[in-house]
């Protein structure tokens, strides 16, 4: 066991560091450093430039982009990244769709969709909660009908992040109402956004943020080549997919450059005379989230290091979503009580001249990361997941 | 000891509970804070007209002489139903300035317009680095000609843009952090030099930066002796705290009832998530601390009105901390109970997270009021 | 509302110091106050004199010994009682037994026992759990078979505090074992300890005490006479008790001594050359389980305001129960961590010239008081109930 | 980086866990502990033999060189067993300022013997009003003919009944709490004046209250330069509490195992108490608190040995908060679980417990090493 970094991780960091800065547009970074919404145009074009480094899907096996790093290289590059203000990489194209069609995927799909994903030519998203199916995803309603070479696809999915963006949608449908268990007649379908009867609807979240959409499906013809792996086999693919769902959730190197700011913003602040950061009631909370930090950092690279040899992870990445969420939560509740009476205010009624649009953003993002704890299997979930597969109670 | 509402407080809930439930419904709230003002001119003649604006002012000058806990049952109320309304600047905060440290025409001038629904107020105390320290005041008031003239920035004043008429704290003598040498000073919000620039809040209320150029008041702006206004301040910032303790218990309240609600009617898993255990006993400690955050709220209600200063401090402090606890304990499990649907807009639950998060933090956080505590 | 003492409250709390100063013997006072076992005889004797002045039960009816104080002043009591270090008035008979008779004892049994309880001249202690019956009560095996007058009983008791100094113990007993529910065919009995066929073993805690027992019984004959309510029907009596038992967790006056002792202590004790106690991280911790404390004592007589009219104590003592437990928890481990390093040494093993006994105690009391959220029904029962009782889930 | 054992720690682990597994059960464990000395003299002779007590020793001393990651792997099965040996007192403590401060003839004196069993040791360092503060040294070492006469009082010294040789922390010059002026001085404990009152502790191991009076030494009894000690006691204290919070991942270890058994076997209600999900949620963040405190172990071993002086003083306490709420966190949640049977002596899990209290504070509570923390 060795935990410092090699003389080649060093090397290694150093590169990605010098070419993230020659890369990285000022403008986008100071977007991203200071809360702003990202376009869809922001978030593609990013992607872009690294996948035409060759950098944005480390993980994907070598034949289609990968890049063959080890566990440490990859956290390295995410570190460099997170501490640049680089965009993040969307989830559910590279890390999600892309590990489903690598596993499940028949040659065509592969061909089809998996250089797409990597060049950014389509923007994924995500359709599996519905209203009634949060927690309980196997309860799913949204039907699936066979009619000759088509899906016909009715219903709604909930909580469709980034959903006004999506070019594509991939989606839990259930195809056979009528099995015993509920988990079998559930298919995977892959869904052309643009197809005829799908309205999307904003949801606007406490934050005001619009970020999450209701996506309806009114008798949208879906060919049956979209369909991933067999006919109401589908929740194998979920349960596949879960774990690498989960797996970008901990977030460990995007709370490390948070820490790092609200740990600025608190040596700037004053109390009675002295930087806030020096008063031991302000600062022992802020020492216990980074000691956790610290420690799941560590926690991070000795799971993955597990999962070398390709093994899909299982319910150690539960463990990593619970802490690592919990940090990021106590991370902007930290940054927003360090503002202290200056949080109030949100948006100048008459005119902004002057208006401190970082401070304004603390409380929002305080709100807005309660959603960490509830999205992708709420903690709860992942506490169930851990005590069965984990603990075998 | 006795541990009840009198029938008095009890009456004075329903009236006011059930003008709030037929006039104040969510959605009607939800139009309100989306007005130009922020606020509604009808509600706050109805509540005029109810008499809440005169609870705690004497009869004198046409209101009803209610002590703190007769405003402890008002603030529940308008906790549990959000109410958006400056009330606590002008009846909590700025009248009070004017009823406890004000000359008596200074009464007459003010207090019975303030009941009757014609003026509003706003105390302009925080500034861009005071934080929540009532003794940072660094805006000056210099003596000119008769009177006196302000410069300097007040930040955050609560409702400070509706307020027809400010309490600013001045600097008339010592350093920025001396307790003595704060002045009470009454400014009109349109006098010229008064610049205010106001924002939304998240929870729906209003803030106001106000900058003060060159100020001209008279001899007569001034609320008590000059340089001699920090202990007033302190004893009407402890009430208002004590105020803002009880409308946290009204939200926390409904917090309570609207988790307690949802666990008993969503269903996943084929049956009503309130039938998991885990979530029971998250349950349970949602109720106990709506318990214990009512209990302290009742104590510091009870001592600003008959302790001494030092015991009115260590209980008010007191009371925060365990308030700030509770809002944050409670919001965040009512969020994260809710799922989802916690975190939208349409549900009045993330509106009551947000107040109870802002509630936490208002006139100081756990942090501030745990020193408070131990030098108590 | 009032929170504020009348003059009439004032004058009483001014009475009872008075008397407790005249009539608690200091080596009784020094012996509580510094953690020391107390013997049976020590108890009693404190039991007799409150007896004597009539204040042994204040809640008790007029009519057999009550004082119709209001729950005001029994507060009051309480609260003097335990600041001055009276030794605790044990609540098996007084707060158990007697309430349990009084609600359904004959004529005969409260003629007989009621008196006995209250002037101190039997120990009561109580039967209830066993190996296999914890938190789940009602599976217990205890049998009790009916001969003649008189009914067998055999089987096994466990946790039974201050067994070894017991006069009568008071059982849940099986007397049927084929019903339907199982908290049908409970039975509670009054058994002489005395009587043959009765064992009581030693269970030592960790802290090196002797305080709980095992109780065998093999083929133990009990008249009759001592059946309380009817055979069968012991559970309504059992609940009707469960009440009372949980009433007296809470320990609000206790907990306010020992918070003050604890504050005495970080107040001399030194850490970077200024007393602990005003060391800001030591120190919040204390205020907040001071402001809880605060709380729970307001919470503690709103609860027993509502019981006015005699209603039996429902779920809100299981509140009481909870936050009171927790509270004696956090005094106990705030002491054992300012007494710092020092907290280590736990008996002498060569001579004890100078040891300083008090500071030796702390760590023990810490893990004693370990107990206090798991008896009385666990806390995690008291949260079940609770869910189920006040919140109807 | 590489996160696995090597191939040799993994063999260190058996062997050593293969020997606790049949040499020290739990109730050959209770025989030892209730022994006058209070640890087993033939168990020592084993750990001499199996080459622990050589681990970190230099092989020109009959030691393996051994890494601070290979003592992690020894302090783990040790904690796992609640081992009550002066290995820490003996190895990680006397021996180390010994092997890093002292002098070739030092080394060549003490280290084979200790490796060999043949000498134990203990380091005098806590008095009674330092707390946890190393640079609070009032016991005095005044010069005396070629050598030094040793004055004062040190108390709660680990194993300090048991050791054969002393390190004492002794000041030389300076006032009480400066960090120069510390020396470290060789003592006899059986030497004149030298009076050890011994203690049971709680955990079942022992600690000693020490006093010194005109205690002679002689010139070499110095352990590195006069006056200079602090910078050595620093980092072997940094060191001992790498080694504890080892020990505290194997206790824990023991506690999750032994509750998660627990709550597969015991049953309540007609099942095991495992499958009510509010206990199988706090039983998954007994499983985090385990997880997270066998990282930062991890950490702070290999940083030991690497890090520069300010570094290892970060990771250390960073370490030694996270083990100390953990430590609490696991063995109260043990306890709970197990209900009634957790309290008793007889079980194994109340022995975890109070070991694992201890550790919390041994060198150091969780509020000591927040402060450092603060500072570094």
């Amino acid at each position: 066991m060795d935990l410092n970094y090699s003389p080649e991780e060093t090397a290694f960091r150093d590169e990605v560091r010098g070419w993230i800065r020659a890369n990285l547009p000022d403008a986008l970074r100071d977007k991203v450093l200071n809360y702003r919404e990202l376009s869809k145009d922001d978030l593609l074009s990013w992607h872009r430039t690294l996948a035409k480094k060759g950098w944005v899907a480390p993980f994907w096996p070598k034949e289609w982009g990968g890049t063959d790093w080890t566990v440490v290289q990859r956290y390295i590059f995410e570190e460099e990244c997170e501490a640049a203000g680089c965009p993040p990489v969307v989830a559910f194209g590279v890390r999600m769709c892309a590990p489903v069609l690598l596993r499940f995927g028949t040659d065509a799909q592969k061909q089809r969709f998996l250089p797409r994903i990597y060049n950014g030519d389509d923007f994924w998203v995500q359709g599996y909660s519905e209203p009634g199916s949060g927690s309980d995803l196997a309860s799913l309603k949204t039907r699936a009908v066979r009619e000759g070479d088509h899906y016909v696809v009715t219903g709604q999915k909930i909580w469709t992040t980034l959903g006004h963006y999506g070019d594509w949608i991939f989606c839990l449908v259930r195809t056979n109402a009528n099995t015993e268990k509920r988990q079998d007649g559930i298919s995977f379908l892959l869904i052309d956004m643009k197809t005829p009867g799908i309205t999307v609807r904003p949801i606007v979240l406490m934050d005001q943020g619009h970020e999450v959409n209701e996506v309806f499906f009114d008798e949208v013809k879906v060919p049956a080549e979209h369909l991933v792996h067999e006919q109401d086999k589908g929740w194998t693919v979920a349960k596949y997919l879960l774990g690498y769902e989960r797996m970008g959730t901990g977030r460990i190197a995007f709370s490390k450059r948070e820490l790092a700011r609200v740990k600025d913003m608190a040596g700037k602040a004053m109390k009675n005379g002295r930087p806030l950061l020096d008063d031991p009631r302000f600062r022992d909370r802020l020492s216990r989230v980074e000691v956790e930090l610290m420690a799941l950092e560590i926690t991070n690279m000795r799971f993955l290091d597990q999962l070398r040899g390709g093994r899909a992870p299982g319910a150690e990445v539960s463990l990593l979503k619970i802490k690592g969420t919990e940090i990021q939560q106590a991370i902007t509740e930290l940054a927003m009580q360090a503002a202290g009476p200056l949080a109030q205010a949100f948006r100048p009624v008459n005119g902004d001249e002057g208006f401190d649009r970082l401070t304004a953003s603390l409380f929002p993002r305080y709100c807005n990361l309660r959603k960490a704890t509830i999205y992708a299997g709420s903690n709860e979930i992942q506490r169930n997941i851990i005590a069965k597969a984990t603990l075998g109670l | 000891m006795d541990f009840e509402y009198s029938d008095e407080q009890r009456l004075l809930s329903e009236t006011l509970r059930k003008f709030l439930n037929t006039g104040y419904s969510f959605d009607a709230r939800d139009k309100i804070m989306k007005t130009a003002a922020g606020y509604s001119d009808d509600v706050w003649a109805a509540l005029a007209e109810m008499g809440i604006l005169g609870v705690p002012f004497a009869a004198e000058h046409g209101g009803f002489g209610g002590t703190t806990v007769d405003m402890m049952v008002v603030m529940e109320a308008l906790g549990e139903a959000l109410v958006v309304e400056p009330y606590l600047a002008t009846v909590g905060l700025g009248g009070q300035l004017v009823a406890r440290g004000g000359s008596e025409a200074q009464h007459t001038r003010i207090l019975p317009a303030l009941i009757a629904g014609k003026l509003k107020m706003a105390f302009a105390q925080t500034e861009r680095g005071s934080r929540y320290d009532l003794r940072q005041v660094s805006l000056r008031a210099k003596k000119a000609g008769d009177g006196w003239a302000l410069d300097g920035e007040k930040c955050t004043v609560l409702h400070g843009g509706a307020a027809d008429l400010l309490v600013v704290s001045a600097r008339t003598s010592g350093g920025d952090s001396d307790e003595r040498g704060i002045s009470l000073v009454l400014v009109e919000r349109t006098a010229p030099g008064v610049k205010v620039s106001e924002y939304r809040t998240l929870d729906n209320q209003r803030v106001a930066d106000i900058t003060f150029t060159n100020v001209q008041v008279g001899r007569d702006a001034l609320i008590g002796a000059e340089g001699a206004g920090h202990a007033l301040i302190e004893e009407v910032v402890d009430y208002a705290t004590a105020l803002v303790s009880a409308e946290a218990v009204g939200a926390i309240k409904y917090a309570h009832d609207a988790t307690l609600d949802y666990l008993k009617t969503r269903r996943q898993f084929g049956v009503p998530i309130g039938t998991f255990q885990a979530l029971q006993h998250r349950m349970v400690d949602i109720l106990i601390s709506y318990e214990q955050a009512k209990s302290i709220a009742c104590l510091a209600c009870v001592k600003v009105d008959t302790a001494a200063a030092a015991e009115r401090r260590r209980v008010v402090s007191a009371a925060k901390i365990k308030i700030a606890d509770a809002c944050r304990h409670v919001s965040q499990e009512a969020v994260q109970l809710h799922g989802g649907m916690g975190m939208t807009e349409e549900l009045k639950i993330s509106h009551t997270f947000r107040r109870l998060t802002t509630i936490a933090q208002l006139f100081g956080d756990a942090d501030h009021h745990l020193e408070r505590f131990a030098q108590s």
